[in-house]
């Protein structure tokens, strides 16, 4: 690490600094234990899970919980962009629902004109997709147009785009939506069931969409002013920010990361029920925090938040593997979830004291 | 005493003459009480009843409430498919204290002389039905699967020992795995797919209805074991007779659902107009089990007329 | 010729008017320093410059050509930059995160081109003389450090116009040094600089011209080298600085406080202490001023003292009895109340009204078992409204409605409520303008009269030499000197707050 | 209104202040009128609906629905304490899960060295309202000692307690809370389905706690306290308020309120079910928020949730009535919430602008 020093310090001065740094590295090193502290949970999960069953801990074990995983982790993605900016979105799992619906009824095919039109699977998708960005767009909108709170505009929504769900399918399931041969709209199986080398789709689009936010955070422009937003609203607004297109479109992309993901779940089922994915924000939620992010805002990453949906996937599969009743399964939960989140906010106060001694190690004393 | 005054009742208040029929069902996800649901509120409008169709999402307090709705609307009569055989009694009970008689449908409750009738498939019948084919589709032996249905749910248990009464005569037939998948299609599929992890070595699955069958189906057509595996289940959805065409599952055993929800209508009808139904309370319509070979007999919930 | 001029600028919040018609230039080259109270609109009328708020009436032009601002954005873009008073920074990012924010270097592919940032963010560093990595958090930055990063960023913009809103509350005299020295090379570039602080002195001795606002309106304008502090006081509060430190009589009374030997862990890293063997008496009747640099410590002096912050050692003893692990509130029932320093952040409920801001701290006095006795509350508001002489139409007005000044006398008057034995008060002055400022002095003398035992912080050279009995200067956690008032100068100050500060320092890390 | 000048003001000075005043004034009549927002909602919706349907404005509808809210009025009222203070309380659906089945199971006699004895009602009840508390109290350590963020904290006991009634009752409903005449344990059945002067108890109880909870919040320093808590905790801790104690106090009356919501709903199904109450925290925030607080805390009274929770009772209710769809339903409680607090937010603004006035009216001019 170099340090932009801009004159030759005097000799004590250079001293001192260099104690309080050599310091400072040694409380950084213990904070990076720390920072693995959900990696740890999770690798603990593992031992533990693998030592009590051994189908656990297979290849293809693994694979069908990552499947699993891969759900809730592109939810997770998009609700730890809205976490990010300091907001929260309640309606993540009902557009689980709508999007399958959507989908079940323009593969069921649309009456224009009086014909029946099948659209290619590709439109489908689009199309349930832009409707979840759609209802992202309205939770933006109450948000920085109305100043409605995060929780309360998108608590509206977890039940309008439930309520339009429910009502575009008269609450029925659609089944079979395989397709048909004939009428050219086969392959929506293929998201939620097919595999490439041996792995499901579904996990190389959790990977895919980790990468491309990861990137978008850490490299555009949008992830700075993201985490401005959620640091300091005010601060970031002053700066030139445009604070309202970053919280809007944040509430877009965790619309559209519901919508794949309620996709993946119609596409595995070959059947899209308007009820999916009910309480699905918990457990999203639950993901972001375990990893590490701060509901306020501003803290949190890609990397943690994988690794929290990683804890929660792991957890109730291997809860399940091991035959523990469900009613176990909600409690220990619930009590990882608080762990974890304890365990964050030792290691929060740790880094508080590591950072202190990192600006003791800056800091220029008094020039008299 | 308070309240409107009693003559209400008999001149009622909708324009319809013959008053108000409430169904109350669980969600409509599940086809089964669509159809229910849907054969109800057509026989009683053919009966000249206005209606109001609800769904109680399995929530006892929210059924509580839709049963309070139709004691405040002077409903004539309820139909309804209930939220739990304990939780219910206590509804059914203050709706017929109101003077309103209940007429329960394919969920029987743990009480009698409260519902008027509790019209309810022959679960344990059907259950044998079901479990003859699974056996034989099996070959009398070989590892599977119970999925159960939720807890709260009498026809759960029942099937549940209508299995076991058949299978148990197998002893080559071994039970790997049994978990409660809650009635819900979502569930199954994960749940199965994480079972499959731990059997793989299975031949059968049998679950307490279709819905749930239908996730198995698509776990085990996701882990490739489907032509090997026999899926049976409980219903007789017009999904699943479309997955036992194509193949995907042996069996199911047919409810005559819109048999029971009409003939909960028409006695309903009979007790407005005489004071009493005719029929004892409880009364039971034997299942039909469907397979490849007579699939193409069975519409909605019922033989093809 | 100005660069930036406004003319008949009006603003009206709701029903107020902050600015009533005000004529304004800033010339290029020049320092134009303005004045003002509380209140008076000077940020207001800065604001509306740099684009941040949109004036009511009036007109803007930049270059003799009229503009209209529709963000702070298009007026930055036009080179009208502003360093804002209340500090806007991101505590989570790091330094070169907030110094290029909003303005990101880019790379040809979108990215952010952090190696040009990183290079850029240093060599202002390097400028303004403060070796911060870039990479630091600004959470971990104190105070001063913090707001020399927003000065470094409002001078990455390349100003033509740069406004500076209190840029030097929180910096020490050597960086207040560095700083008019970065902004003579500004001016010599040809930049135009508006130059706000409360610190008149500091803010007169580099002004090239002058302009004083009063209640909204422009009153004065002048070449800095025809006036001097007491024209500007008399324009600003049109009167004259007569009261300010109002002469008065001690006498001294028992040993209230009494704290021997404290140490006191800095709360914000346990490995350093803010507090090092720290002894101190005050006695009833008798104002002691704690005087320091930034971070000598006085904050977590006073916190400790209150039960904020928890001590390692050392003995505190209140009216001779020993004060052990009790909290806050016991410490209050004690006799023992801390004004803290942020009034905004520690010191009111900014959802309640004035009457009950004044009387949270002292609520169980009003309390008949388990209710409270609104007609006992109401009197004890109203007779603390009139002796703390809260300007406000009724104790239910929302606080926020307060200006400034008015809020600090409300957190002094909560403290006062709860009839306290000693009074400790944590930059009474900051942030207050020189008619609030007397009157805070004016109750501390007058609670002093009353035999209460009054410790109080500053950073200001003026109140440190006139309003206490004894002055203590603090260094590093420990008192390095101890002055009667009139037994020093501004000089003896300097010496002892830096110079013992620096002499410490050596002699550790040696 | 008295105005504490220090010096007599001068004429000009007295005019402008006049003037400004009286613009206060009628900004502050307007204010009331939309102070009364929630209560216009309620009132829009009672009229749309007794036009609509002759059933709905019946005494004993209004008596029924009343009683339906009263549960959800219950959980709201102690979710105001929580919401007041800057918090928020997931957990409460599953406390009255929880409590129910612990009525339950202590009604089915609880066996003490090999003697099963059946405490009488009122135990029962206390023993019930106790778990709540409980529950509560570890809400309130989790947020007060551990920092957990209440959101997370209560999210966790969400699972917990949840998970805590399915593994007491084996996911089973206990039938029969009428109690038996021999074992001196009937009564139970009362709380729910008991009448006073033909009106049910549970209506009582909500006006009962409503009262307490208005002279808790606005006659003891508890309230006081409260406000300050929610409005600025450092500032409150600062005044020697006990803010952990109000913290953790307002976490264990949410509790106590699910757990009297639980014991009603068991009552008045004379069976409790585990699973009873999911998703009700979600209609208590509704409620409390219709009903004017913020969620950051410090803003929101009594008449305003219990307006809130008659607001989202009645539609519920009155949707029913009218034979609206379940889906349409669930579609319209969403935009009502969202509606709600968009005008509530006007409302802020207008407030806001009121404020200014009155600061105008007594803003000292120069001295000259
Ligand atoms: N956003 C706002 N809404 C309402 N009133 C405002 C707003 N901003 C400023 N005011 C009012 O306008 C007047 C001028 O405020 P301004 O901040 O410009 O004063 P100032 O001279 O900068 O004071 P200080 O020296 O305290 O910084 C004050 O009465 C203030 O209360
Ligand atoms: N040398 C230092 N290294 C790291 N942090 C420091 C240092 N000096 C001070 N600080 C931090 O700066 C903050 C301000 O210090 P403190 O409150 O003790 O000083 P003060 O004399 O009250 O000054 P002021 O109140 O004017 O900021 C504290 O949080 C302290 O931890
Ligand atoms: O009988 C019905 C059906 O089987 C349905 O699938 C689930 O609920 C049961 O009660
Ligand atoms: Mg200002
Ligand atoms: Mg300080």
């Amino acid at each position: 690490m170099s340090t932009a020093t801009a004159q030759p310090p005097s000799t004590e001065r250079r001293e001192a600094a260099a104690e309080a740094a050599s310091q400072a590295k040694r409380l950084r090193m213990l904070d990076v234990v720390f920072e693995a502290r959900a990696f740890i949970a999770l690798a603990v999960l593992i031992i533990v899970f693998t030592l009590l069953s051994d189908t656990f801990l297979t290849v293809t074990n693994v694979i069908t919980m990552t499947k699993h995983v891969a759900i809730n982790g592109i939810l997770a993605l998009g609700m730890l962009l809205v976490i990010l900016k300091g907001g929260i979105d309640l309606s993540v799992g009902s557009i689980v629902g709508l999007s399958g619906v959507v989908a079940g009824e323009l593969l069921g095919g649309v009456t224009l004109f009086g014909v029946i039109a099948y659209p290619p699977v590709w439109v489908v998708i689009l199309v349930a997709i832009a409707v979840g960005t759609f209802v992202g767009a309205i939770n933006g909108i109450l948000v920085t147009r109305f100043n409605v709170a995060p929780f309360i505009a998108t608590l509206g929504m977890l039940y309008v785009a439930r309520g339009a769900a429910l009502l575009i399918s008269d609450g029925e399931t659609y089944p079979n939506l395989g397709g048909d041969e004939e009428l050219g709209n086969t392959g929506f199986d293929w998201l939620g069931t097919g595999k490439v080398l041996g792995i499901p789709v579904s996990i190389y689009l959790l990977v895919i969409l980790a990468a491309v936010i990861t990137v978008l955070i850490r490299k555009a422009p949008f992830g700075r002013w993201l985490y401005a937003t959620g640091g300091n609203e005010r601060a970031a607004e002053l700066s030139g920010v445009p604070v309202r297109s970053v919280k809007a479109r944040v509430y877009m992309i965790s619309g559209a990361c519901a919508a794949l993901s309620g996709l993946i779940i119609a596409s595995e089922l070959t059947s899209a029920a308007p009820q999916a994915g009910e309480t699905f924000e918990l457990n999203a939620i639950a993901a972001v925090v375990i990893g590490g992010a701060a509901l306020s805002g501003g803290r949190g990453n890609v990397r943690g938040t994988l690794v929290g949906a990683f804890v929660i996937g792991f957890l109730a599969d291997g809860l399940v593997n091991l035959g523990v009743s469900t009613f176990w399964q909600i409690a220990i939960k619930g009590a990882v979830i608080v762990l974890a989140v304890v365990l964050d906010q030792g290691q929060q106060r740790f880094k508080k004291r590591g950072a202190a001694a990192a600006a003791a190690a800056q800091t220029a004393p008094p020039k008299a | 005493g308070c309240g409107g005054s009693d003559d209400d009742a008999t001149s009622g208040s909708s324009s319809d003459a013959g008053g108000l029929i409430a169904i109350i069902t669980p969600s409509p996800d599940n086809p089964f009480f669509k159809a229910e649901a849907d054969a109800a509120a057509a026989k009683a409008k053919s009966l000249g009843y206005e209606t109001s169709v609800a769904s109680h999402d399995d929530d006892p307090n929210k059924q509580s409430e839709l049963i309070d709705a139709a004691i405040s609307r002077k409903a004539k009569a309820i139909v309804l498919d209930n939220a739990g055989a304990d939780a219910s009694i206590g509804p059914v009970q203050k709706a017929k204290d109101a003077g309103i008689p209940v007429f329960l449908i394919d969920r029987e409750i743990n009480k009698t002389g409260v519902a008027t009738a509790q019209i309810v498939s022959n679960n344990a019948q059907g259950a044998q039905l079901a479990a003859q084919e699974f056996v034989k589709g099996m070959q009398s032996k070989g590892n599977y699967v119970e999925l159960t249905g939720k807890e709260s749910d009498t026809n759960a248990g029942v099937r549940s020992k209508g299995y076991a009464d058949v299978i148990s005569q197998y002893p080559a037939m071994k039970k790997v795995a049994s978990v409660s998948a809650n009635w819900d299609q979502q569930e199954a599929f994960t749940k199965m797919e994480t079972i499959i992890q731990k059997n793989k070595d299975i031949q059968g699955v049998i679950a307490g209805n279709d819905t749930m069958a239908l996730g198995a189906v698509a776990a085990l057509k996701g882990a490739g074991l489907l032509n090997k595996v026999v899926v049976v289940g409980f219903d007789g959805s017009p999904d699943a007779i479309a997955a036992i065409k194509a193949g995907e599952m042996l069996a199911t055993a047919l409810q005559p659902a819109a048999l029971a929800a009409e003939n909960a209508v028409t006695q309903a009808d009979k007790t407005i107009k005489d004071g009493k139904s005719g029929e004892p309370e409880k009364q039971s319509i034997d299942c039909e089990i469907v397979t490849k070979a007579n699939a193409d007999d069975f519409g909605v919930f019922a033989r093809k007329s | 010729m100005s660069v930036l001029s406004a003319s008949q600028i009006t603003k009206v919040f709701g029903g107020t008017h902050a600015l009533k018609g005000v004529d304004f230039a800033a010339a290029a080259g020049r320092v134009t320093a303005l004045f003002g109270e509380n209140g008076a609109g000077k940020s207001t009328l800065m604001k509306i410059l740099a684009g941040i708020e949109t004036p009511t009436t009036g007109h803007i032009a930049v270059d003799g050509e009229p503009v209209t601002f529709g963000s702070a954005r298009e007026a930055a873009d036009l080179g009208i930059v502003i360093i804002h008073q209340e500090l806007s920074l991101c505590a989570n990012l790091s330094v070169e995160d907030n110094l290029f924010l909003g303005r990101e270097r880019v790379t040809g592919a979108g990215a952010v081109d952090r190696k040009t940032e990183r290079g850029l963010a240093a060599d202002i560093l390097r400028r303004l003389e403060e070796e911060i990595d870039p990479r630091t958090l600004v959470g971990e930055l104190r105070l001063g450090q913090q707001q020399l990063v927003e000065i470094a960023r409002a001078l990455l913009q390349d100003a033509r116009v740069l406004i500076m809103d209190e840029p030097t509350s929180a910096l020490s005299e050597p960086e207040v040094e560095v700083l008019f020295r970065l902004i003579r090379e500004l001016t010599a570039d040809g930049v135009a600089v508006v130059y706000i602080s409360h610190h008149l002195d500091e803010a007169l001795s580099i002004a090239d011209d002058v302009v004083v606002l009063r209640d909204g309106s422009l009153v004065a304008t002048s070449a800095a080298k025809d006036v001097d502090l007491g024209w500007i006081v008399r324009q600003m509060v049109g009167r004259d600085q007569d009261s300010l430190f109002p002469e008065r009589d001690t006498v001294l009374g028992d040993e209230l406080l009494s704290v021997t030997d404290l140490v006191v862990p800095d709360p914000s890293n346990n490995d350093r202490l803010a507090i090092d063997g720290l002894t101190v008496r005050v006695r009833a009747g008798e104002i002691v001023g704690l005087y320091g640099l930034m971070g000598a410590g006085r904050t977590e002096l006073l916190e400790a003292l209150a039960g904020r912050i928890p001590i390692q050692s050392g003995e505190v003893r209140l009216d001779g009895e020993p004060l052990g692990g009790e909290g806050i509130r016991d410490r209050i029932s004690r006799g023992l109340m801390l004004v803290p320093e942020d009034r905004q952040r520690d010191g009111l409920v900014q959802t309640m009204t004035v009457g009950e801001n004044l009387s949270l701290a002292g609520l169980l006095a009003f309390a008949k078992r388990i209710f409270l006795s609104r007609s006992r509350e109401d009197a004890a508001v109203q007779r603390t409204i009139t002796d703390v002489t809260v300007k406000t139409s009724s104790p239910k007005s929302p606080i926020g409605a307060l200006s400034g000044g008015n809020q600090q006398k409300v957190v002094i008057g909560k403290a006062l409520l709860t009839e306290p034995r000693v009074l400790l008060l944590d930059e009474p002055s900051r942030g207050v303008d020189v008619g609030a400022k007397a009157d805070v002095f004016a109750l501390m003398a007058e609670q002093a009269r009353r035999g209460l035992a009054v410790l109080f912080t500053t950073s200001e050279a003026e109140e440190a030499l006139h309003i206490p009995d004894r002055l203590l200067v603090l260094a590093r956690g420990r008192i390095v000197g101890e002055f009667r008032r009139g037994e020093l100068t501004r000089e003896d100050l300097m010496s002892a707050s830096g110079g013992a500060a620096s002499a410490k320092q050596t002699g550790e890390a040696s």
